[in-house]
């Protein structure tokens, strides 16, 4: 099936740059979201069979493309409401659409994948296809985004892959070819530790470039901004959970040598750096999409803090990671929509948005008060659980810090929101204002009520999909 | 029926509630939402009273959360605080009725309005009925989020946006503390259950935990120095939100407290001697605060600040009581201060939906604005001026009883052995009858200025006196305020037993009332009646001997100034500009005005403002968040935008952890 | 004679530093390319005849002849000045990148591992840094590709260590990097060129908060 | 019982005795005796005149602040003979009720809408506000010398024995009668005879007062100084019998009468913004009171 899934998409994504046809177009798109559904559930019922050699849809590889599944028909939605609202040529179109097709795709490959070096691949293409996203306006800023995206992320995957070599360099010694993780986990206690080291140092700083952490987070903000609202959500959701995947897998494999505890410290210099960084530029910045963007580089660590924490921090970490997706894509969407109304993405130049789409409005308040983890979003369970872990760890200093900061984040980041909904802009005129349809805010929705249900009320399968996920993690 | 079903109820009428709302016709949904919160109220209060006779629910909704089971409880304590909640929200809600007519055009606000309304009576049920501490942090952060959203009803205005994001904030700072504090009860008794943090200070040392608890309920109650929320978001917020913010919103961080106290094992007299210094400073605080703003409501506000102090120095000789073993102070700390609770929610509801009738007539919340409104509203002037005698603790209103019973612990208190409680229980009656000074004052200020005398200055429109439907719910609390003042026994004896059922008999629990207290109360009862009843006969006589004699009106004797004018009456800022002088070093006044140069001939008109700063926010916290806010700046070098720097990121990472490892520093 | 050919190359290091044009870069780069060209040939004489040739031609091909006439093409198209502009004197470039070889040396003392010259790490984690040096410190947009292309060679270098195990890596290793490099790195050059007339960083510093 | 008609009657001439001795220390014959009961029965025959800004609140208030002291009357015993109103705390509502009077004078004053009544109704509010603790005090240190929390039980069982007691004595005697000149607003702290409104602090509260309501005022003012009077005399009463205590009684308000007139012979007020350290004084006096208590309950040792 993943062969299948894996042409066809490719397929599509290739028919879909040359297609220049309206209705085509939407037969291709369907075509896929139809192909992506079927293969998701086709990998939901063949849990942990490989496929092609290196593929094999474990938990995490199902959890992540479950999400991907859920987020990418109410982004091709949103996308379709995005290229129609602005007369855009045929071509960019179906650049835009064969891109995010092509992402979609890579992405799923790179949860799914059971192999570093394939991973890798995967990541590497999710660059490229992110980039033609990125440049769809076609402006100046939009070519610098993609410029300095592209490059960040050329760097940081090249640092993965000398992170692979090294990693080799510790099997070989270790006697065995095969990077496939169920491998790497099983020769997990014989790795060379100085290679090991090396290579967790590169593959961790590599990675970060897709998650959203401190060193390499740089070139994501100027990407998620520049990109269209869809493509934002989807960068900001399914991307970032690339980065998390291939950390993920990594550091299990990790965990289970000497290097454990040298690998926490590392990892938690980073998400404390990347929470700190979220803080200084959420209290600054003046863009709704970037304060989106920082506050998924707060929410990277918030992760990362999990893992290192470790017992209930790893079940808390995964599940944020999913959760954070589903409002992270949400407010992206809906930022579409304010940008429809105001035509900015400025602090300065929106405003009282409560006024001008009260639907819309909604999700902004909620969203706001999701993604600040405040009840009923789910993301309070986990970060409930996160300081529960930190604490039992004893990490109470980081516990202490990590709160003050979000406290500061939560300010900023009220700050703003409200400005948007409820304070009168400035020389704004309201005559020729969009009236956003309520339905369109509908996915977005479906998507909070998501967070609530999993984060509140999570069915059995849900949990034993995330234990599972979590199963090889030292306990 | 089953009890349980009823609470299963409590939780599904009102979402049900919040999703119709929306989408009946707009004149109906006020009503709808009044409706619904009788009907909660109604489903809640029959457990609650039952709880208070002595039967308490348990509850357990079996979930597959990740913490555990949902288990409720509705005991006494609950049942207490739920009945006030209730009794507010309604009183709350039938008055919001009338009061947000004014804002009928803001119909999607309106409605958000009610939805919110619903969802914040019921998440403070819900509070006092948790029992297990990741929910009931769901439910108090809902409540923090609900109440907050209904602050921001005006949020046209900045101030109001303002004063909600700070609200936000600092509800959120009390969240972390009380999550820091269920964490540590999980870490060492593995469990969120309350009963956890029972097992946790029967082993443990019982400071600490008591401490980060009291911070994060004290935040919501209103101790200083973390009151500063209060001041700001009350004012914004609708009277009747503000109203029952004010009477069941602050009195929950109470609750949180009592359910603490309740689960003490020891420390008992380190904590209580805490609790008692900082519950007078922070009624000192308070009051001192509200005798100097101009702003109704944030006098009221500053007032509010000052009853939690009264309702913390009770809870803190009960705690006393515990821990010298005298059960009476025990009772009377501890039922002072439940009673203190219903008393104040009471009061100050009253006085906020006066505050709001004002509001609606005037638009304006500035004293020194207004005047001899008692001519055009006289039924609200009534209704201020019983709210403001109840809030003295002025017999024969219900706020003397409590204020009664905790003078009674003081009194019982200072005989206690040691210098150092005797001396504590000496201040704390000084401090006491100084608030309650002060308290004289600033309410004969507040409603002289607004109702008495002439108007200061033009208003908008012709006030008049506000609609039946505000009224109404203002007559019921000054009807129960009178029970609670004339009737103090049974409300004793309710408390008392809310009281016995939770304080273990080794610390005192085991106490009978002496015939001396309930003589009292019952007295206190009787007499006040008798002084409801003699003024009305000496003003009969007065009226029977004047009936011949002759009455003239004229102008107020002006002292031979014949030309006075509205302008130079006695404005309430003049009124306590003494006491604010004395106390400058606290009461930070903040003068702007331009001096006569000596050269000026013919100076041009100039204005004087001056207004009142909080002294913790001004001296301690603006700096603190300045700074904090400052010191981000010198961060900003990070994103740049040059990409060079964003790959030297990346190898300043590398290098750093290559010398971290080869240093063994990591 | 590996060993010669490493010397050499990081020679081509130092002399990158201290290099005033960009002409001189891309000279440096072809060098680059022709002793990569030997060492692969040396190095992976074992593998597999398919692997060989695909290795050899893509160090020969690419690095020394396509990417250089390709970036030389860029230049003119670009009108790009003939200086390479670094923030730093070369002389600091030259005692940095020294010490960034003495430091890898120092480093590579940790290492026993009979299976993998030292030599190798050595040369690979010096190209790398000074790559990353190179981007850091030069001003424009084409010496960032330069910067990229040399940590690409460094990569190599390195997965030549493990190449006769895991020719695959290579392989890919180099699949990616040319299609990263060439394709992507090209066409950005170029359209920027178009849009920027001026290929400087200094216009790409907009997006900032 | 008793007490509450022994203090009626003082009341009827304690003003006057005031008067008479101001008149003596000054070489002037002075008026009568009951002269001041007589001008509040004049008062009472006479018609009013009420400003038009005011409310209901002006003509209620004298009422209320009138009943207000006469239930404080009641709540002072007689050595062992309790007052009508006794129990436990019974000092706590005693002084409550006292500020329910205060209270509705205070709200008179600002009904006028005249601002020297506001200006004097401020001070009223500032200085009582101020003596409270002062009182507070006093009964908290009786209270824990005695055991008792009611008025009569206190008295009753306060025995003068050792040197600190009679020093106790006397300082209780300073305090209560000093609050008793705040509340009556008598020199030092206020000149009722005063001619300049702005220097005022009682008397311009009730400028606009006229007729019966004045005459109710000034009535209600003389049943304070009994009142108070009657708290010092119980200090000195212990457990007499009945035939010994109404002498006393008779005695002490005697003597607190013609101090009274004494002191606002000889000495000058304060200065007015002077005047709230020094009632605050007395709160300091109050808790040296208190020390001492402590000391004779050998706290200290």
């Amino acid at each position: 099936m993943t062969g299948i899934y894996l042409a066809g998409a490719f397929g599509i994504s290739g028919f879909l740059f040359f297609n220049r046809s309206r209705v085509i177009n939407y037969l291709l798109v369907s075509a896929f979201l139809v192909l992506q559904l079927g293969f998701t559930i086709y990998e939901y019922l063949h849990i942990n069979k490989p496929e092609l050699t290196y593929f094999t849809p474990d938990a995490l590889g199902i959890l992540l493309l479950v999400t991907l599944t859920i987020i990418s028909i109410p982004a091709m939605y949103h996308s379709y409401m995005y290229l129609g609202s602005k007369q855009d040529n045929p071509g960019h179109t179906a650049i835009y659409f064969a891109a995010m097709v092509a992402l979609l795709t890579s992405v799923s490959a790179a949860y799914l994948s059971n192999h570093i070096a394939v991973t890798w691949i995967f990541v590497e293409l999710t660059t490229l296809s992110a980039s033609a996203l990125i440049y769809h306006r076609r402006n100046n800023r939009s070519l610098e985004g993609t410029w300095k995206y592209v490059f960040v992320c050329a760097i940081s995957i090249t640092l993965v892959f000398i992170g692979i070599l090294f990693l080799s360099f510790s099997l070989s010694q270790a006697g065995a070819d095969d990077l496939s993780f169920s491998n790497l986990l099983r020769k997990a206690p014989e790795l060379n530790q100085f290679w090991l080291r090396l290579a967790f140092i590169f593959i961790f700083t590599g990675f970060t470039a897709k998650l959203g952490l401190v060193p390499m987070y740089t070139a994501g903000i100027d990407a998620k901004d520049k990109a269209p609202s869809p493509a934002g959500a989807l960068m900001s959701s399914v991307l970032m959970n690339v980065g998390f995947v291939g950390i993920f897998r990594f550091y299990t494999v990790v965990s289970h040598t000497t290097v454990h505890s040298w690998a926490n410290h590392i990892i938690l210099i980073a998400a404390l750096l990347s929470i700190f960084v979220a803080t200084v530029y959420m209290t600054k910045v003046k863009n709704i999409k970037r304060m989106f963007a920082y506050s998924s580089i707060e929410h990277a660590g918030l992760v990362m803090l999990g893992l290192v924490a470790g017992g209930v921090g790893y079940f808390a970490a995964v599940l944020h990671i999913i959760l954070h997706a589903f409002i992270k894509a949400s407010l992206f969407f809906q930022q579409g929509q304010i940008y429809r109304v105001y035509q900015s993405k400025s602090m300065y130049d929106v405003g009282n948005y409560f006024k001008y789409n009260l639907t819309g409005s909604m999700v902004m308040l909620l969203g706001f008060f999701f993604a600040t983890a405040m009840p009923p979003s789910g993301l309070f369970i986990t970060e409930f659980m996160m300081f529960r872990s930190l604490f039992e760890a004893g990490y109470l200093w980081v516990l202490v810090v990590v709160m003050l900061l979000l406290t500061v984040i939560i300010w900023a980041f009220g700050k703003n929101i409200f400005k948007l909904l409820f304070s009168a802009p400035v020389a704004f005129k309201e005559e020729g204002v969009e009236k956003i349809k309520p339905v369109e805010s509908l996915s977005q929705f479906i998507l909070l009520g998501l967070v609530v249900y999993l984060g509140l009320n999570p069915p059995q399968e849900f949990l034993h999909l995330i234990r599972e996920a979590i199963k090889n993690l030292p306990q | 029926m089953n009890e349980s079903i009823l609470l299963l109820f409590a939780l599904l009428v009102p979402v049900a509630g919040m999703i119709t709302i929306p989408f009946i016709p707009h004149p109906f949904r006020a009503r709808l939402s009044f409706i619904i919160v009788c009907l909660v109220a109604m489903v809640t209060t029959v457990p609650a009273i039952k709880a208070l006779g002595g039967e308490e629910i348990d509850s357990l909704f079996d979930n597959s959360l990740l913490a555990g089971n949902w288990s409720f409880h509705v005991d006494r304590l609950s049942a207490w605080f739920i009945l006030i909640i209730n009794l507010t929200c309604i009183n709350g809600a039938f008055y919001g009725m009338g009061y947000m007519k004014q804002y009928d055009a803001q119909r999607a606000n309106l409605s958000l309005h009610w939805v919110l309304f619903l969802l914040f009576q019921a998440s403070m049920l819900w509070v006092c009925m948790a029992q297990n501490g990741l929910v009931f942090l769901i439910v108090w952060e809902l409540m923090s989020i609900s109440s907050f959203l209904l602050v921001l009803f005006d949020h046209q205005n900045k101030t109001t946006l303002q004063a909600g994001i700070n609200y936000l904030v600092q509800m959120h700072i009390g969240v972390l503390f009380l999550a820091a504090a269920f964490i540590w009860v999980y870490y060492s008794e593995g469990s969120l259950e309350f009963s956890a943090i029972e097992r946790f200070f029967s082993t443990h040392s019982n400071f600490w935990l008591f401490l980060l608890f009291f911070t994060g309920f004290g935040i919501k109650a209103g101790f200083i120095p973390l009151h500063s929320w209060l001041p700001q978001a009350h004012p914004a917020a609708p009277s009747h939100i503000s109203g029952v913010m004010s009477g069941v919103i602050v009195k929950l961080g109470i609750y949180g407290i009592f359910r603490m106290v309740f689960f003490l094992k020891q420390d008992y007299i380190l904590i209580g001697e805490i609790v008692v210094i900082l519950s007078v400073l922070t009624g000192l605080y308070g009051i001192l605060n509200a005798s100097v703003h101009r702003d109704i409501k944030k006098m009221l506000a500053y007032c509010t600040i000052e009853n939690i102090g009264i309702i913390g120095l009770g809870i803190g000789l009960g705690l006393l009581g515990m821990g010298s073993g005298n059960g009476l102070l025990v009772v009377l700390g501890f039922t002072g201060a439940l009673l203190h609770t219903l008393n104040h929610s009471l009061f100050k509801s009253l006085l906020f939906f006066t505050a709001g009738a004002v509001y609606q007539q005037t638009h304006t919340r500035d004293m020194e604005k207004l005047g001899g409104l008692i001519h055009r509203m006289p039924q609200s002037a009534v209704f201020f001026l019983v709210g403001a005698m109840a809030i003295g603790g002025l017999p024969p209103f219900n706020g003397f009883v409590s204020e009664f019973l905790i003078y009674a612990g003081i009194l019982l208190g200072i005989k206690s052995i040691g210098i150092a409680s005797n001396t504590l229980m000496i201040s704390s009656l000084a401090g006491l009858a100084f608030i309650g000074g002060v308290s004289l004052l600033t309410f004969t200020k507040s409603f002289g200025t607004v109702f008495l005398g002439t108007p200061r200055s033009p208003l908008p429109q012709e006030p008049k006196e506000v609609s039946r439907g505000m009224r109404l719910p203002q007559y019921f609390i000054i009807l129960i305020m009178l029970s609670v003042g004339l009737l103090p026994s049974f409300y004793f004896s309710v408390t008392g037993s809310i009281v016995s059922a939770f304080v273990p008999a080794t610390a005192g629990g085991s106490f009978s009332v002496p015939a001396a207290l309930t003589n009292s109360l019952s007295s206190i009862g009787k007499f006040s009646l008798i002084f409801l009843a003699l003024p009305v006969l000496i003003y009969f006589i007065r009226k029977r001997f004047t009936r011949r004699h002759r009455v003239a009106t004229g102008p107020t004797w002006g002292c031979g100034y014949t030309a006075p004018t509205a302008g130079m009456q006695y404005t309430g800022k003049s009124f306590s500009k003494s006491l604010g002088k004395l106390m400058n070093f606290m009461l930070l006044e903040k003068k702007k005005y331009r001096e006569i140069r000596t050269n000026e001939v013919f100076p041009p008109e100039r204005k004087y403002t001056s207004h009142y700063n909080d002294f913790f926010v001004t001296r301690v916290f603006d700096g603190l968040v300045d700074r904090l806010l400052y010191s981000m700046n010198y961060f900003q070098f990070i994103q740049n935008g040059k990409i060079q720097m964003y790959i030297l990121y990346g190898i300043f990472f590398i290098v750093l952890v290559f010398l971290g490892t080869a240093l063994k520093l990591i | 004679m590996t060993n010669v050919l490493l010397i050499i190359f990081t020679i081509s290091l130092l002399y990158l530093g201290i290099a005033h044009r960009l002409l001189t870069y891309i000279k440096i780069l072809t060098i680059q390319g022709v002793l990569l060209f030997g060492i692969a040939f040396i190095e992976l004489i074992e593998i597999n005849a398919v692997n060989l040739t695909f290795v050899l031609l893509e160090t020969i091909v690419i690095k020394a002849i396509a990417i250089p006439l390709f970036l030389n093409y860029v230049m003119k198209r670009n009108r790009i000045t003939r200086d390479a502009e670094p923030f730093l004197p070369n002389f600091v470039s030259l005692i940095l990148i020294t010490l960034i070889v003495i430091t890898t040396f120092i480093l590579s003392n940790a290492i026993n591992d009979a299976r993998i010259s030292k030599i190798y790490f050595v040369v690979a984690i010096s190209t790398l840094f000074t790559g990353l040096y190179i981007i850091v410190t030069r001003h424009k947009l084409i010496t960032h590709v330069m910067g990229y292309l040399v940590i690409e060679n460094g990569v190599f270098i390195l997965s030549l260590a493990v190449g006769n195990e895991m020719p695959v890596l290579v392989n890919l290793g180099i699949l990616l990097d040319i299609f990263a490099s060439v394709f992507l790195l090209g066409i950005f050059v170029n359209r920027i060129g178009d849009v920027l007339k001026d290929a400087d960083v200094d216009q790409l510093k907009s997006l900032k908060d | 019982m008793i007490s509450f008609i022994l203090i009626i009657l003082t009341s009827l001439f304690f003003s006057g005795i005031i008067i008479r001795t101001k008149s003596r220390t000054s070489g002037r014959k002075g008026p009568g005796l009951f002269q001041p009961v007589k001008d509040i029965i004049r008062l009472f025959k006479k018609g009013a005149v009420y400003s038009k800004t005011t409310s209901f609140i002006f003509q209620a208030a004298p009422s209320i602040y009138y009943a207000s002291i006469l239930m404080a009357i009641m709540v002072i015993p007689l050595g062992e003979y309790r007052g009508i109103i006794s129990f436990e705390g019974d000092f706590v509502f005693f002084a409550y009720l006292l500020g329910v009077g205060k209270f509705f004078m205070i709200l008179a004053a600002l009904d006028t809408g005249s601002s020297f009544e506001g200006m004097g109704a401020s001070r009223e509010a500032l200085f009582s506000m101020f003596a409270e603790p002062a009182f507070f005090i006093l009964m908290g240190s009786f209270a824990l010398l005695t055991g008792h929390t009611s008025f009569q039980e206190i008295f009753a069982s306060l025995h003068f024995g050792s040197y600190i007691s009679y020093i106790l004595g006397v300082l209780a005697t300073l305090v209560l009668a000093m609050i008793a000149m705040v509340e009556n607003s008598r020199m030092p702290f206020d000149d009722p005879k005063t001619h300049l409104e702005l220097t005022m602090v009682h008397e311009v509260m009730i400028l606009d007062n006229s007729g019966f309501d004045l005459g109710l005022i000034l009535h209600a003012t003389n049943l304070k100084f009994g009142m108070y009077g009657a708290l010092i005399a119980n200090l000195f009463m212990g457990s007499f019998p009945l035939y010994l205590t109404i002498p006393i009684f008779l005695g002490i308000q005697l003597l607190f009468a013609v101090s009274i007139g004494l002191l606002e012979s000889f000495t000058a007020r304060f200065r007015m913004n002077h005047n709230a350290q020094y009632i605050l004084a007395l709160s300091s006096v109050s808790l040296l009171i208190f020390l001492g208590v402590l000391l004779m309950l050998g706290q200290f040792s």
